[in-house]
């Protein structure tokens, strides 16, 4: 699975529209930015208070006015232009970003998320993110299908403290594409490459119904490949 | 006593007037801030030295020891959504009581607070913050106090400068009156009570962010 | 539909696009603005054809026409404080359901609000404001819609870009991205959506201030 | 009493204290500005958008974009600035500032102050009146004594719809000083030259104390004696 944030943040920036206005989370959506594609503009929001971020900056050239809510270096494009953070969440509250892009430890059958605290570990704190969840038109998960004890992120109910209730549109997995809508609730839409409708029933606790039209080896076959070919040489 | 502090995990933290309030006297106070600093430097500081009994923060997680200093029941953290935290420090800065937020409606952040119903929508009543101090720092300011940030530092210095009944912003350019674009002024002098020169710098941006950091949001 | 319309009896009035509403067939439009223009021109030039419904706003003596529409029955005008006016915009912006604000408690701008108490003090709840479409003059801008005001025309013009769903912004000066300083952008693109050149001007300083302007606050 | 608006702005200006932050009404309260004592440097706010406000223009300098609320033209002295508007009455509402100068048509024994609309007339609107006389600290109430049918303005209770319930702190006219403590009351604590205590009494109907110490022919001498002067002249 080494490849799954790699997959995942390259489907995940499938979803992009020319002109949008995103917000990118901490770690993996981060990866999204290097994935957008050709003919695709998109304006990107960091809630620490810039809006056109670019490319990281060069090494050597970072500046410690310029950096994301990660504390990551930044530069911004042409239009870009900074503001303080009451201003930055009038704008992530005020549905002015098009669409976020999140991680999740779970997220559930009524667009529940849960993000921010696992009870009895240390708390962090939410941050940003349930701003974020409420006021993006669009709320992207995107996750690793499964925690790392094998247990199925997608659940039936979170059990976690949630970082916004109902709020959650898209989940986009290494191994599925799911789009929730108002009355059908979670549709399957897509299937990594490797994967079977029947793997993705195994890992996923919460209910779904499969698309008509679901594309099977819809994404992730570079990746599968490359992992294939890797396990090849490993004799695995 | 209660201090709300600018800044975001470093960017733009007031480190000099930290460093002063490090050598003060003072105990029980209240800060109200993004976050306690990032690593070992910042509010985080005034934690260690048993000043502070609480933080008003969204994240405290690029800031290890609050993690220690909450387990042994030396600091009370009180978790609040970022968009909610900055809108407390305004609307306490804006002689508003308080106002009605979406964000946490089904959360936690619930909890204690009205619920207000408008057109069939639920909103959480949050009270604004007014402090005592606010402590804040700038790229460029004036003897007036009238205050220019730079990039992303600007971020909670702004509503910070507003929220309190003393205001002390810490600069790292200082100018005469009248040096200034009347224009291009992010905080007017009205709100800020004292200006002193910045001595120290912070640094964040050449780090490798923390662990902490970057798992969580 | 509900319209936001920036400026400030005049200064900084989007007339240019205003002149292009008289030419529209609409109607019974409500209007939130701080005014309705100066003397002859402005938003009284759309009552007087008929096409507004309803006026929110804090003052509207700069408009001697206004009266007569109210007398005549044919305008319905909502006084309202003007930092609560320019509060509400500033909130239907920024996703709040309201805020509560001491301004008005004992006067008629209590009526038909709710009032909360906190702390023992009484606070009116005024619920956000959003519109339909908003209506702004910048003196510069670029194509993508960040906005530069000029002195005190800025003044509703920030606001009422945040409040609606349809932002149309007349320019002085239209620029190409990356020309505009990134620090002092006072409305960013972000809130905007569609830009024209403002063809028209407007004066207000040169004349003799009207006498209802004078004699009223 | 055609020096009376002078009377009152020149007597105003004395309450101004160094670095004091003010906001001045339309029309009387903006001559205040002209009689701002030697050695005293205040900070004049424009709820419109502007803070230091300075002397107006030389003539063929006005500019478009530099007007007080009153459409006036304005100009700034150095460490001035501009802001919209909500981060104007955020600054006023906020006790930010010191002092306001406000004319009325009426104000009562309970610091109520009604000075936007007399019932029956025409609607205008309040403005900014009601934000200042609830956010400043201090709140001045500048005023000819008594209304054009000789009524007097500080009465008993107001008639007419409330600006502000509570909220007057300080009554200057062209006859007087009082000034309303929180236990006290109104103080009557200065006559003007050319009345005497029972004229103020005779032309006052709020109830208010006469200060010990008050003062006598306070202010007003020289707009007194010019008037008697003009008055001698026209052979009253």
């Amino acid at each position: 699975m080494g490849n799954a944030k790699q997959t995942i943040a390259r489907r995940a920036a499938q979803e992009l529209r020319d002109g949008q206005i995103i917000n990118l989370g901490i770690g993996l959506p981060t990866m999204i930015a290097n994935y957008v594609p050709a003919g695709i503009d998109v304006v990107i929001q960091t809630e620490n208070g810039g809006i056109g971020v670019g490319p990281a900056p060069a090494p050597g050239c970072e500046d410690r006015d310029r950096a994301n809510a990660g504390n990551q270096p930044i530069t911004l494009v042409a239009g870009g232009s900074y503001f303080d953070s009451a201003t930055s969440f009038a704008m992530i509250r005020g549905g002015h970003v098009d669409s976020t892009f999140l991680g999740t430890l779970q997220v559930d059958e009524e667009g529940n998320i849960a993000n921010w605290i696992v009870p009895g570990g240390l708390l962090a704190g939410m941050g940003g993110a349930m701003d974020l969840v409420t006021g993006a038109k669009i709320v992207h998960i995107v996750t690793e299908h499964c925690a790392r004890d094998g247990s199925s992120k997608l659940m039936q109910r979170c059990t976690f403290p949630l970082t916004g209730a109902n709020e959650a549109d898209v989940i986009i997995t290494e191994r599925a594409v799911l789009r929730r809508f108002a009355h059908r609730g979670w549709v399957l839409e897509e299937v990594a490459a490797g994967y079977s409708l029947a793997d993705i029933a195994a890992c996923t606790e919460l209910a779904y119904t499969v698309a008509d039209d679901v594309k099977l080896d819809a994404f992730g076959a570079d990746e599968a490949a490359a992992e294939k070919a890797a396990r090849s040489v490993l004799g695995l | 006593m209660s201090i709300a502090i600018g800044g975001f995990i470093g960017q733009g933290d007031p480190l000099t007037l930290i460093d002063y309030l490090k050598t003060m006297d003072v105990g029980d106070l209240t800060v109200y801030e993004n976050d306690a600093g990032y690593r070992d430097r910042g509010t985080v500081e005034l934690v260690n030295q048993g000043k502070v009994k609480k933080i008003v923060a969204s994240h405290v997680g690029t800031t290890p020891d609050i993690a220690k200093a909450m387990n042994e029941g030396r600091l009370e953290v009180e978790a609040t959504p970022q968009g909610t935290l900055a809108e407390m420090l305004r609307c306490g800065g804006a002689g508003l009581g308080g106002f009605l937020t979406p964000t946490g409606i089904g959360t936690i952040a619930e909890e204690g607070k009205q619920i207000v119903e408008l057109n069939g929508r639920p909103f959480i009543l949050v009270p604004a913050a007014r402090c005592d101090i606010a402590l804040v720092r700038a790229h460029r300011g004036d003897t007036w106090g009238n205050l220019i940030f730079r990039g992303t530092s600007r971020n909670f210095n702004v509503p910070a400068a507003m929220c309190a009944d003393y205001v002390i912003a810490e600069v790292e350019n200082l100018y005469t009156m009248g040096e200034l674009d009347p224009e291009a002024i992010h905080t007017s002098g009205i709100f800020v009570d004292a200006v002193v020169r910045a001595n120290v710098s912070y640094c964040t941006v050449r780090d490798e962010p923390l662990e902490a950091a970057a798992r969580s949001k």
